[in-house]
């Protein structure tokens, strides 16, 4: 297809858009279209997708709103961004959800055909949005989108239903003209998509480049937007969800350890995309295995362990609180475990599609006895590859579980990924024993990790279990002082993780007026806000934890250097505790359950304020 | 079966662990009887591996001189699992009690069943509950008075051999600790088994359930109360084996005179008979000896074929490429 | 059955939460048949308790305008059971899928039914994940190919109906949602049983699974592919009923012609013809009804029984005297 | 039986006294027995039970040795004692444990006959303790037990392995001697005991009579000791073990609430004997359920509670971790629940038959999500009565489930218990909703506890479930607000809980040196030590928290009233890490993790090191 050339452009910075609609209206794929066509096209991006807990919730209504926001820029991109520049809104359920989030002045695509007074009623609309003023101060582009697809493909020779099913792929092409996108690799897209259908791909062709060539016909704005591309570090990039990436990371390390690895898990959301990818790359000396609980899937990934491979389980917060007896068992035969919470909205069941970092009690404190084992937490999408990584590795040289924490956001968010060379990852050893001479299963090496023998092995059978072990020969012990020196033991292994840490080296300013302490996927919405603050005249740090357990030695000298203390968290204040009951850090806690990330805008004001607050009294600057 | 390559003795399979089981506890009995065939079987001792759950039979690993893990209550059919699947080249037995493997693990097992892993799965039947101390089983009989049913229970026991003939085993068997010649036999055919195997050895508690099996399974009553099972031959008991399972009236079986007795047949595709036979209880002969045993493709191997036809399709493993696999994007050093 | 004494209707079965299921979904069907099923059992609303676990079909119980728990994963057997034993006067259902009940919940599934427990359990089976998206259940076919199993599973089903079986299942039923009739026959059966009553329904999920009983349930194809068991009625099929099921050799079922075959007998203690019938799978026709009813105690009606003997026995309450028994003493108010 | 006045006798204050033997010599019982008539004959007492893991363990091998000590007394008495007066060891693997903790210059009682060449290897002695010096500096008793008591039970026509299984009671008779006890209590007790089989009824009272007359005949000591009554508070008394306590306790709240109990629970050491108790008071609207795992146990116990009972379930710790998720349930749901975990030596399977307080972070953090629940503990056998009470209180009146922690040495231990006056006890009531004007399942009372409408209740119909509740009619919401809300009432309805606790009031000085914070079975030894520390001039208060969660409000108020805190606990410190995470207390732990209770020094000796070490400098002073 050849496009006319639009007139002329406006050059901006960034722009966030939001797509919304109806959960089967498409609007995951749309925004993931968007966003590869974002990425390909060089800008730097994030990305939050957001959909309900059921399959399909009834057609029309609120509860059945799905939506995917995407932040994208000519220049380094940290969050997904707080308000959208530009609104599709399928219905009128997807207009009441997401209106109150639309910027001031902002773009909003309805469809018109949708606002029938049933529809209205279907979204708890009192009176026509369209119609009464709700809308005054947004730039409103009203589209009859039924009409115009169904024109569009007419005769592409697909049933008046599947016609209907190609909205998204008109909404996708205007927006693509509006931001002044290539469609060529979308074409190519859409035809790969449905190459088994060419009906299908042919009517949603037709369908993008209608709306594409909507957007010109109607000039719906005076001169569209382009977004150069962004002067991102040089290499190869890649946009990924934290999920593909995590499970990336895996592999590396399967590979750079050199040991198979055994993937046991039980699906639930938002992980089960974990163990689907894993699926896929079985050739990589990868074993994977659907168990029918949680408790199977860990319980697999401990005998695959002591079998010499590397055993990794996935779930959400109620498939973890599942796996708690048996990661007790893994502490006690002190085998490598990897034990990966995508966590999400809790209590219970709670909110399955949401994201919250409420897990942190959990992975720190949730076992019975003094059971230690190391946290870590990703931060980004493209970071889950790297976090994953640092997992195995601290799980095969300790011979520890470790519990990796993810999140909703960053499990289905995306952002470009430089991929990193494989020369450059680290490389790790099981370091199996099979020298029998001297040999006792609870000897330690340098690191406190006991001799893994594994079966196969001449000379070294032994026996392990979940009762006391003697500290030597792992026999079962009851004597009194060796269960204490156990215990010390265990606990001593996994302080002394924290010492071949890297010295804790703030973002920004490293002394000041407030030192932010993030952890998870709260990373770019702080970053983002910090950046903010500082050129607001603020002196601030941000220090983002990967290490949850144990803490990085210095932390309490770092955070000494500056006046204040801001932990933003996705739930009531775990780390704030967990720094003061630990480590005696007081910090003043921004707390937000609500299922969603942080605003920068949020973090920002809490900054601003307690930088306020904390200012030196005139007294002290005196 | 093959003369013993490795010439292993029963000593090269005892541990130097104190065995920790009340006197006079039939466990002793199989730990022997496992410990003697161990040798015949000709498998490197660092090859076998001993999984168990918790309870007084779940000590069973600490005992064998290979590899052995004691794990955690219920879940040794899925730690067992594990193993195999991480490496399909072990023997691995999977050691379990009545409470372990049919209350709190009866998941597990069933699922690995289902799925045929490689697994010998002895479960250690003393219809009580030792190592807690005396509380009912899932076998326990229905009315029977323990620790926590002092009024006697309410819940009727399962037939371990139905469930997992329902749940579909390939191998099931039933034997007793007291007859060592039949154990064994039955522990060596269990071995011989490529896929799951189940077997159900009564054990008497001395302690907490004494007597649980006397009534049928002594010597001096057994030939009565038991109709061993041999592939091939008619299914007939009594002392002078002239009692047979007919067919009785509309597909049923029935006890009759030894003439026209069903002949047994293990390897029977279709599940009826075992599950027939499974299903005498009391007055009827119970089933004893080997009640199905049928090869299918085991979970293991299927994984490891499932591996290998993928390399074979997408190539060998190359760790950049799947790194940079998708739409990548290059950025450049100068002015973008 | 008496006629409706309440006098209540489908509508006040039906609570006021929208119904959120795919467009399509089978589960639709089976909300409608329950509903309207309700008003002709005569139990008062409030004496309804509707206990599930999660999935899409778990949703049910907030669409009936009964009590309702939508418990966790899994666990709805259990709580059923709670519910039930606190208040044997209540009707409880249980609603869950085949993820949800045999993998995860197998075991509280077995040892409901072991214990008979007066509980209807509804399995909507559809092969299928639904609400995670589209993952292999332990009734998908082995070797299909699933988001979870792209390169086809490893592990071969469970027969729910078999493995219900043996573990002891009082009444067993299999039906389709696309058969509102058969279907609201067998929930009226399962109603009327005393003890629990497990129902498997083939439910289709159009958007994960699409088809997956197509083959054997749709309309045109199910006189030749399932055996509709009638209670004293012959097991014959086929448009014009010429197939039967007939004892062949060695205690075997075989297809043959409809004369002679076996009657159909769901009340029969021993339980072998069930367990034959329900491991009918194609090309075998399958069996659809009600496979088996036999009436024995429930654990809520034993365990009462048992409470109100000791009563009895040792008298009414008395929390003074429960407190002071056994040995006791006194230290008096002066000098000791 | 007629037995002659012992001469002259030497009235003492108290007596430690520990039997030791092999599992299959019948300690427990010895032990048990001494108890009860220490207990009727109005001494005040406390015992701790020490047994092993395996049902039994090798005969004459120090893993298969079991004790039991008592410590009784004219006086109030707080713990079993730290070092026992007198020492039964029933053969040499029992001395080999036990030696190092009798008293210098206690009484040894040994068992001759046991000594040969192969017990004493297989007890791990080198040479003969009889012979070889080991024994010097106690005054031993020797006695060939086989001998004797097979001479003793002659013609009571049991067999020889019978009459060797009498050896226990002719160690009892002799400790009867010993301390002046009475006899008949006894021998009516031996009688009812074997009522069923009279001739072992014979034996064992033959064998109990001999050992009391050895004493008299050898003139063991030159005069018997006598321990007169203690001079406790007035009424009625019974021994009791803290299982056998909470299980009244249990009953006693169904009775006082008007509720039917379910009690769901899976056997585990220590928590099985309150299902085998419970099983007992079925007639008291008791159902009791054996699950088929700790699961389904919880499961039952919350539908229980859904249909109006009080839904009960009791384990030890790897128990507790599998009923994680559904207590997340319970929490979403906001039932009525109480939770026991009878604490045990972890990680793991850990130490099953020892001693551990190391579940407070399981109790308090252990969940997915924001999960409060009330956690409370009890700190004597005894006092497990009042605590089940007070568990089943909180539960009802809050709807919430509550965690209440005993541990192994309360639940096996005993001490005399004053008996309540039913009068006395507190009545609750659930309060059901039947009205259904204005009904709606979250709408909250007073207290913050939502309607609890049971199902037979006409017009209430409704349905709750795992996943976030809308704040009033409990229907599901994904509402983003109504999230943050109810995660926030949630936590302020367990927080408020604290707002109807008494006062917190110190026991002996209200302010000071050193506050000593307990909690748990600790609470024995804790006051004995702060007794004697005082009686050394130190200024000392002892809090023992029965409230783990939510704390006293006034505590950090209370605790700013000493120059030190000191917080005893059998872990590493997780009462310590709790209070500086969630009121910013700073205490010195002392901690121990050998599977056993504190011994009164070690506490003594913290407190006078911490009075020392933060004692007022000169400069202060002045
Ligand atoms: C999670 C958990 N629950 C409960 C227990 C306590 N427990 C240990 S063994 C056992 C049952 C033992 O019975 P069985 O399996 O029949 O074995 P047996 O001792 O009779 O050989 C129980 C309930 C435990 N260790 N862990
Ligand atoms: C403890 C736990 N594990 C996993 C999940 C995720 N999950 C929810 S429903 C479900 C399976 C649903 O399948 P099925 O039971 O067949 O019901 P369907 O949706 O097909 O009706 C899973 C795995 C969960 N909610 N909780
Ligand atoms: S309790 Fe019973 S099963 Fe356990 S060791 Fe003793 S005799 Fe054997
Ligand atoms: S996913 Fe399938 S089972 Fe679930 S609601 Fe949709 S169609 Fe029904
Ligand atoms: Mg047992
Ligand atoms: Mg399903």
């Amino acid at each position: 297809m050849s496009v006319p050339a639009p007139r002329s452009q406006q050059a901006i910075q960034h722009a966030v858009v939001r797509f919304a609609g109806d959960s089967g209206d498409g609007m995951q794929l749309t925004g993931t279209e968007f966003t590869r066509e974002a990425a390909l096209h060089g800008n730097d991006l994030a990305t939050f997708p957001d959909y309900p807990a059921e399959i399909r919730a009834p057609a029309g209504t609120t509860a059945g709103v799905s939506g995917y926001q995407i932040q994208f820029a000519a220049h380094e991109v940290f969050s997904p961004g707080d308000q959208p520049d530009t609104l599709v809104a399928m219905n009128p359920a997807a207009l009441k959800v997401h209106l109150q989030d639309l910027k001031r002045g902002g773009l909003l695509i309805v469809n018109d055909a949708a606002f029938e007074k049933g529809d209205l009623e279907r979204a708890g609309w009192k009176s026509n949005p369209l119609s009464d003023g709700s809308l005054e101060g947004y730039r409103v582009i009203r589209i009859n989108f039924e009409k115009l697809v169904t024109q569009a493909v007419e005769g592409a020779g697909v049933s008046a239903k599947d016609a209907s099913r190609c909205k998204n792929f008109f909404a996708l092409g205007l927006v693509f003209w509006i931001y002044s996108r290539e469609t060529e690799r979308e074409e190519i897209a859409i035809r790969a998509r449905f190459a088994k259908k060419p009906e299908l791909a042919e009517a949603n062709l037709r369908a993008f480049r209608a709306g594409y060539n909507y957007g010109e016909t109607i000039e719906a704005l005076d001169a569209p937007f382009t977004i150069p591309p962004a002067k991102l570090k040089p290499g190869k990039y890649r946009n990924i969800t934290g999920n593909s990436a995590l499970a990336l990371g895996l592999v590396a390390a399967g590979q750079q350890s050199g040991l198979r690895l055994f993937f046991g898990s039980y699906p639930i959301t938002p992980a089960s995309d974990i163990l689907h990818e894993l699926s896929r790359y079985r050739r990589y000396d990868v074993t994977t295995f659907q168990a029918e609980d949680e408790i199977a899937a860990i319980a697999a990934a401990i005998g695959s362990s002591f079998t010499g491979s590397l055993g990794i389980t996935a779930s959400s917060g109620p498939g973890l609180a599942l796996k708690t007896e048996a990661m007790g068992l893994a502490v006690m035969t002190e085998l490598p475990l990897v034990i990966i919470n995508v966590q999400r909205g809790g209590p219970s069941t709670g909110l399955p599609t949401k994201t919250e970092q409420s897990d942190l009690f959990q992975a720190v404190y949730g076992r019975n006895g003094e059971c230690p084992l190391a946290v870590i937490a990703s931060r980004s999408p493209a970071d889950c590859f790297e976090t994953a990584l640092e997992a195995c590795r601290i799980a095969v040289e300790y011979r520890t579980p470790v519990i990796m924490l993810s999140d909703g956001s960053l499990a289905n968010g995306s952002e470009p990924w430089l991929l990193p060379r494989v020369e450059d990852l680290p490389k790790f050893s099981p370091n199996f024993a099979t020298d029998p001479a001297g040999f006792h299963p609870y000897k330690r090496d340098e690191k406190m990790a006991r001799a893994w023998a594994i079966p196969g092995t001449p000379g070294l059978e032994h026996r392990i279990g979940g009762l006391e072990k003697d500290a030597l020969t792992g026999n079962i012990s009851y004597d009194a002082l060796n269960h204490e020196k156990m215990v010390r033991t265990r606990a001593e292994k996994i302080r002394r993780i924290a010492d071949a840490f890297p010295k804790t080296q703030p973002y920004f300013d490293d002394k000041g007026d407030v030192l932010v302490i993030g952890w998870g996927g709260t990373y770019g919405s702080i970053t983002q806000a910090v950046i903010e603050a500082r050129a607001s005249g603020i002196r601030v740090g941000h220090v983002h934890l990967r290490h949850i357990f144990p803490l990085p030695n210095d932390l309490s000298d770092v955070a000494a250097r500056y006046r204040a203390i801001l932990i933003p968290e996705l739930n009531t204040g775990q780390l704030r505790l967990h720094l003061r009951g630990q480590i005696g850090l007081e910090g003043i806690g921004l707390n937000k359950i609500q299922g969603k990330p942080f605003h920068v805008a949020e973090v920002r004001s809490a900054i601003e304020s307690l930088a306020r607050r904390s200012a030196p009294s005139a007294k002290e600057i005196a | 079966m093959t003369a013993p390559l490795l010439k292993l003795t029963k000593k090269d399979f005892t541990s130097d662990q104190e065995v920790r089981w009340c006197p006079g506890c039939a466990d002793f009995a199989i730990l022997a009887a496992v410990q003697k065939l161990m040798p015949e079987l000709n498998v490197p001792r660092e090859k076998v591996v001993f999984v168990s759950g918790i309870g007084c039979s779940s000590r069973f690993p600490y005992y064998m001189n290979t590899y052995g893990f004691h794990g955690i209550h219920g879940r040794a059919p899925a730690i067992a699992t594990g193993v195999k699947m991480a490496n399909p080249d072990l023997q691995v037995w999977v050691v379990t009690g009545d409470g372990d493997s049919l209350s709190i693990g009866g998941n597990h097992l069933i699922h690995a069943l289902r799925r045929n892993v490689d697994l010998k799965i002895l479960l250690f039947d003393n219809r009580i509950y030792g190592l807690t101390k005396g509380q009912a089983s899932p076998t326990s009989e229905l009315g029977k008075k323990t620790k926590s049913s002092p009024l006697g229970t309410v819940d009727r026991p399962f037939n371990p051999l139905t469930l997992v003939l329902g749940a579909g085993a390939t191998f099931v068997a039933r034997t007793v600790a007291n007859d060592m010649a039949h154990m064994t036999q039955v522990l060596r055919r269990a071995a011989a088994h490529k896929g799951s195997a189940f077997v159900e050895i009564w054990q008497n508690c001395p302690v907490f359930n004494d007597g649980a099996f006397e009534q049928w399974a002594e010597k001096d009553v057994r030939d009565d109360s038991l109709v061993k099972l041999e592939h091939g031959k008619p299914l007939v008991w009594g002392k002078n084996k002239d009692k047979g399972l007919r067919i009785g009236g509309n597909f049923s079986l029935e006890m009759g005179s030894a003439e026209g007795a069903v002949v047994h047949d293990e390897k029977r595709e279709d599940v009826t008979l075992a599950l027939a036979l499974s299903a005498l209880e009391p007055p009827w002969p119970q089933a004893f000896g080997v009640l199905r045993a049928v090869e299918k493709p085991t979970l293991e191997v299927l994984a490891r074929e499932q591996e290998k036809a993928a390399a074979a399709m997408k190539g060998p493993k190359d760790l950049a490429a799947l790194l940079q696999s998708g739409d990548t994007w290059e950025v450049g050093t100068g002015e973008a």
